[in-house]
């Protein structure tokens, strides 16, 4: 049984890093007590993850899921990195690419995959669809289409605990290309003034739609543009699934003991297409395959058999989990029902009608 | 016993219906630009940083988007938040969070949330403020579905009308008009929340329906006098609530009036008279005895000097003018 | 001699019109999210940045209000610059430069300046992408003085209106419906410009006006001919440009068919259809032998499945049953 | 006759500065070629506006002036010091406390307190008002009364003058208070990708409204803010008009030849109330005088004195010939006319009615 004691034992090592301020970070406070049933449970949620999407885009082309579509396939390290340093307590608030922070916030997958088909069994009544998962009963607040649309609400969720004297934590994720919004800066402004309980989690995937991040902003490093709010931030490997979660635990202790917000900029890459419309011709085979390579769920398996944690038998277990697990949330779908048009005008007012 | 009647303006009316819902629940607080320790662009809130502190009275940066979504988030997560937006004009900028996030939040969930949220702002015309200063969007607001949209024009309905948007589980949005501010007369010293919903006969009255809200209220009503020394018998409903609109309260006047007039002062063009001149086109055209009409503002951005600006603005003797025309008496 | 005609869809008679415009006049450059490389997100634009290069078929970062914004900024520098804002929902976020400044501008600066900026969006409902993602909001455009607002439905419009926008002095907004997009049928080669103001007949009729607009117009059409096979004979108007409104068309039909019926994918309450209504009230009234319906989009958010978006939507049978209660054939 | 070759010269050098930045400029770029009559221009140009907002002011209390007037007094220098940097080919863009900007740019103060009054022969025709001061002959943009609203206009005169191939600089003035607005964000980020010809002009007077800077941002050195965009930005003191414009002539240069845009931030101060219905419970009068004894006036006038280029009789015939084209200006105001009602819709559209 392993015990790491920080990012020097993980697979992260061996990746390349951008990152310019990991020296802040004190030693002592990155120890990440690594046992075999954590590291277990980091390699299945992100497994969850993928084979739910890749069974989603397979359900795509067969029609049963309709509307957008935006696969998180490549960047699982992420939402499941982050969501180990939350308690039931804190609150998740993401965008329209977050199938994976709901899997890895505790949503049944039963109810979110009937709320890919659009049945009233889904965890938005079906109303929402892919891109508006709620659950507050997890206090998942969604699920937005308007890229930063949701960083304010995060800001005032976070008003609302600090106003109430709970120490909670709102974890805030969206893609860099949500940093040109001028609603993240005014989000980080107010944030980082009030000194609000918010960890940012950028997700810089280095594309917004065909748009690569080079030919929209002047600045790059998105954490940088963090600082420039007086905001504590830092880059990592948003590959690797320790290394997120190390950095995560250490941002969510710093905000719980009154630190204010913290900013992370993970970087990452999506695999797939930015929705299920998308020729990709802005990028080239090559760049793709090789961010293939550095895949969160390929080198954490890998480093899992080599550490001797994981054996063939033991993947097969957890993939036939996995594959139990979906198929039962695709049966719960397919069996779930139509909510009745008479209701039609439900939830647009509170007990209405 | 009646209570006594003390004499109160507008401003006074609304800042104690803001002191008293900081008063009665710990989870209100006010957010806004300069409504700390300015006291507010119209002094609506002068005093009450001093009484409740920067937390509670709390001034944000001038960034509209940022702290009208930070309100919904503070109500999603349990507080009960009155955003001030300084005027509807910059409420241009927050039109993303109200449309996308306060009023949808609750059906995209499925109904797991509601946003108590209430946002005032002043809104309108008359102060020579020119083209950006001076905008009347009240017909944007009452297109949306999943907010309510209330214009108290009375010291009453700004006395009343706050708490029961904060008891309310779903935004509401609140137009002060500014031209209302320096209006004054008595208030009953109790006096305490009204309902939001419901239009309000201001004026009973046998031959035409006038029908207007907000700040053109008393312009309607002045014209309503001056008809009356005419022999015309106006009736005069004031809406109140914007949205939902109370239709049967303008039916049933209708029914009697055979007649009705709106007086708005947005803009003409998709106006909130145009919507409701269809509603009694829907639901009351059998009982016309003439078309309804419309005094609303020129088509044009407002200008700055006094006479144009005037011009552009409904104002009493267009409203006379056009009731007179409607009943044939031009 | 006609010129030859060639199967075209929607999306390709955009694209041919951008890419004309840009030959033409070298003052013209498209900004946009996503323009560029990636195509446009409805792949209006594909090829065009192989063809024009970055310059000209200008990608922008995620700021509408920025880039809009320099776009007005550009129209003043002397370009004609055609700023796509990605559909309508995002333009939420962009309203107080199109207010404030593209509408506003030449009337504060005493007419010293124009703003020749076009800006083109798609709108509506119809693919699935639920409550933040199908916005109708040309009412709201229309509500705007010192904008032009159109609507092209056919071909030959989306084809046509570009052009005569780019050739018109002040902010021009198209609405390209995203139903429309696919839609197929013979564009004669030589195309060219179409007039942005005007309202259109697309069918003639005698017994009831139906009156509709962009992604509507269709659903309009096919309940025109539903009727027909009833006995029921209607007149369908594309009002083509929503600002201005073409008064004169709608009621020289009313004058003639007595009935008036409006489709229109906006939520009911503050629709352009309202607004429509009440003009023939004003202008119309005594031609009427019905009350003026509305056939509008329920209430509501869209919502995410297809029974539900559907039943919120404007269809073929709420049309055609309107349009009979109308008649008194129900 | 003197010919100062850089700030150590000028009165500035006694003012304090919380410039990071300055260190980076080079010596020689700054040289400023400050002659006799240079020096009693820029004096003129300050003492222009201050008279002008002085009167101004009374005339808002005989109620001649009316809707919102914010004055410009305490801040003339950056106004005039921009303005000796540009040339007539050059944009201005500005804000609603705009009198100075106009006055230094050039426009007639006839047609400038015309338009106060609201008389047609204003240079808005009298339908703008104090807010909205407009002169397209000397591309002089307005004058918005929405804060940050013209900062994207900026950026699209810039971008016009690139596509075009025309070397000419877009100048854009706006107060701290619009950096937190999210179109401040957006504006900068487009310069910046674009390298477009845009000098900001940040006048940070340390309150917007009755919000100091420090409640209403958390990093209130707003040139860093703009260093976050990768501009080129620093910090200069506002109050000295012979700091503005050596800054604003480098900055400019460097604009001029390729370099992308520019920003200044000038630590200044507004003597009066934000408006006139402005109480100023927000700050003490200690405050208040200790920032009017560095007034830009003052300083610059005692300087003058002292280095023997103004005497007693030189100024007193300045004032002399401002008093004159003051009572000009507003006799021709007074004699202006009003507007037809009958011309009411006019210039909605281009051409009508
Ligand atoms: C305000 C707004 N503008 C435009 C869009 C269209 N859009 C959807 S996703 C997207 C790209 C967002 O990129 P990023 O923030 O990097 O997130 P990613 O998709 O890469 O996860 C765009 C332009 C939108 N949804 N909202
Ligand atoms: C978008 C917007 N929000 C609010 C206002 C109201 N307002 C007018 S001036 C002002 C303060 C602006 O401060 P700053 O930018 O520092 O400029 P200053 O007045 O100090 O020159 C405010 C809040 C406005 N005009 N526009
Ligand atoms: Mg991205
Ligand atoms: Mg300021």
């Amino acid at each position: 049984m392993n015990d790491h004691t920080g990012p020097s034992a993980s697979p992260a090592t061996a990746h390349e890093r951008r990152d310019e301020s990991r020296q802040d970070r004190q030693p002592a406070a990155a120890k990440l007590h690594l046992n075999r049933d954590h590291a277990l449970r980091l390699l299945r949620e992100m497994l969850r993850i993928r084979r739910f999407e890749e069974r989603c885009a397979e359900l795509y082309t067969e029609e049963k899921i309709r509307g957008f579509l935006h696969l998180y396939i490549g960047e699982e390290a992420i939402a499941v990195g982050v969501m180990q340093c939350l308690t039931a307590e804190d609150a998740v608030v993401t965008t329209y690419r977050e199938h994976g922070h709901a899997l890895a916030r505790g949503l049944p997958m039963t109810s979110l995959m009937a709320e890919m088909y659009g049945k009233q069994e889904g965890c938005s009544r079906g109303r929402g669809g892919s891109m508006h998962l709620f659950d507050l009963a997890r206090r998942f607040y969604g699920g937005s289409a308007i890229v930063a649309g949701l960083l304010p609400l995060a800001v005032g969720l976070a008003l609302a605990d600090k106003l109430q004297g709970r120490n909670r934590v709102t974890a805030c994720f969206f893609g860099e290309g949500a940093a040109a919004e001028g609603e993240f800066h005014e989000s980080l402004n107010l944030a980082a003034l009030w000194q609000l309980p918010v960890l940012f989690v950028c997700e810089n995937n280095l594309y917004a739609m065909g748009t690569a991040l080079e030919r929209s902003q002047s600045e790059t490093h998105i954490h940088r543009k963090a600082q420039s709010y007086q905001i504590a931030a830092e880059t990592l490997d948003g590959m690797d699934v320790l290394a997120v979660e190390i950095a995560a635990r250490q941002a969510v202790a710093a905000i719980r003991a009154g630190e204010g917000p913290r900013f992370l900029e993970c970087q990452t890459y999506r695999f797939r297409a930015h929705s299920m419309f998308d020729a990709q011709l802005y990028r080239d085979k090559a760049e793709v395959e090789a961010w293939k390579k550095k895949g969160p769920l390929l080198r954490f398996g890998h480093w899992l058999e080599e550490a001797g944690l994981l054996d063939v038998a033991g993947r097969a277990q957890m993939e036939a989990e996995i594959e139990a697990e979906l198929a039962a949330a695709v049966a719960f779908a397919e069996a779930g029902t139509w909510e009745s048009v008479a209701d039609l005008l439900k939830d647009v007012y509170t007990g209405e009608p | 016993m009646s209570s006594a009647m003390i004499e109160t303006t507008y401003r006074e009316a609304v800042r104690e219906a803001i002191r008293d819902a900081l008063r009665r629940d710990p989870r209100v607080f006010l957010m806004g630009e300069d409504v700390g320790r300015y006291g507010g662009c119209y002094a609506v809130t002068k005093g009450l940083w001093d009484e409740f502190g920067p937390e509670r009275i709390r001034d944000a940066p001038l960034s509209e988007s940022g702290f009208t979504g930070a309100g919904i988030g503070a109500a999603l997560g349990g507080m009960r938040p009155i955003v001030e937006i300084m005027t509807v004009n910059f409420s241009l900028l927050a039109l993303d969070q109200i449309v996308n996030n306060a009023a949808t939040l609750r059906h995209m969930s499925g109904g797991q949330v509601s946003v108590p949220l209430v946002i005032r702002m002043a809104t309108g015309a008359g102060k020579q403020l020119a083209a950006q200063h001076s905008h009347s969007l009240e017909n944007w607001y009452v297109a949306i579905p999943g907010i309510k949209v209330v214009a108290p024009a009375t010291l009453e309905d700004a006395r009343g009308m706050l708490w029961s948007a904060l008891e309310d589980p779903d935004p509401v949005v609140i137009f002060e008009h500014v031209m209302l501010y320096n209006r004054s007369g008595p208030l009953a010293a109790d006096a305490g929340p009204v309902p939001l919903a419901g239009a309000a006969i201001r004026r009973p009255g046998s031959d035409i329906s006038l029908i207007s809200y907000g700040g053109s209220l008393y312009k309607t009503l002045d014209a309503a006098e001056a008809l009356a020394r005419e022999g015309i018998e106006a009736e005069v409903i004031d809406l109140r609530s914007l949205r939902p609109l109370d239709d049967a309260t303008l039916m049933a006047s209708v029914a009697r009036t055979h007649r009705a007039l709106i007086v708005d002062e947005g803009w003409r063009t998709g106006s909130l008279a145009g919507e409701i001149s269809a509603r009694i086109m829907e639901q009351a055209f059998w009982d016309l005895d003439a078309p309804v009409g419309r005094v609303c503002t020129a088509e044009v951005p407002i200008p700055y000097p006094k006479h144009l600006e005037d011009a552009a603005l409904p104002q009493v003797p267009t409203i006379v003018a056009a009731a007179r025309a409607i009943l044939g008496r031009e």
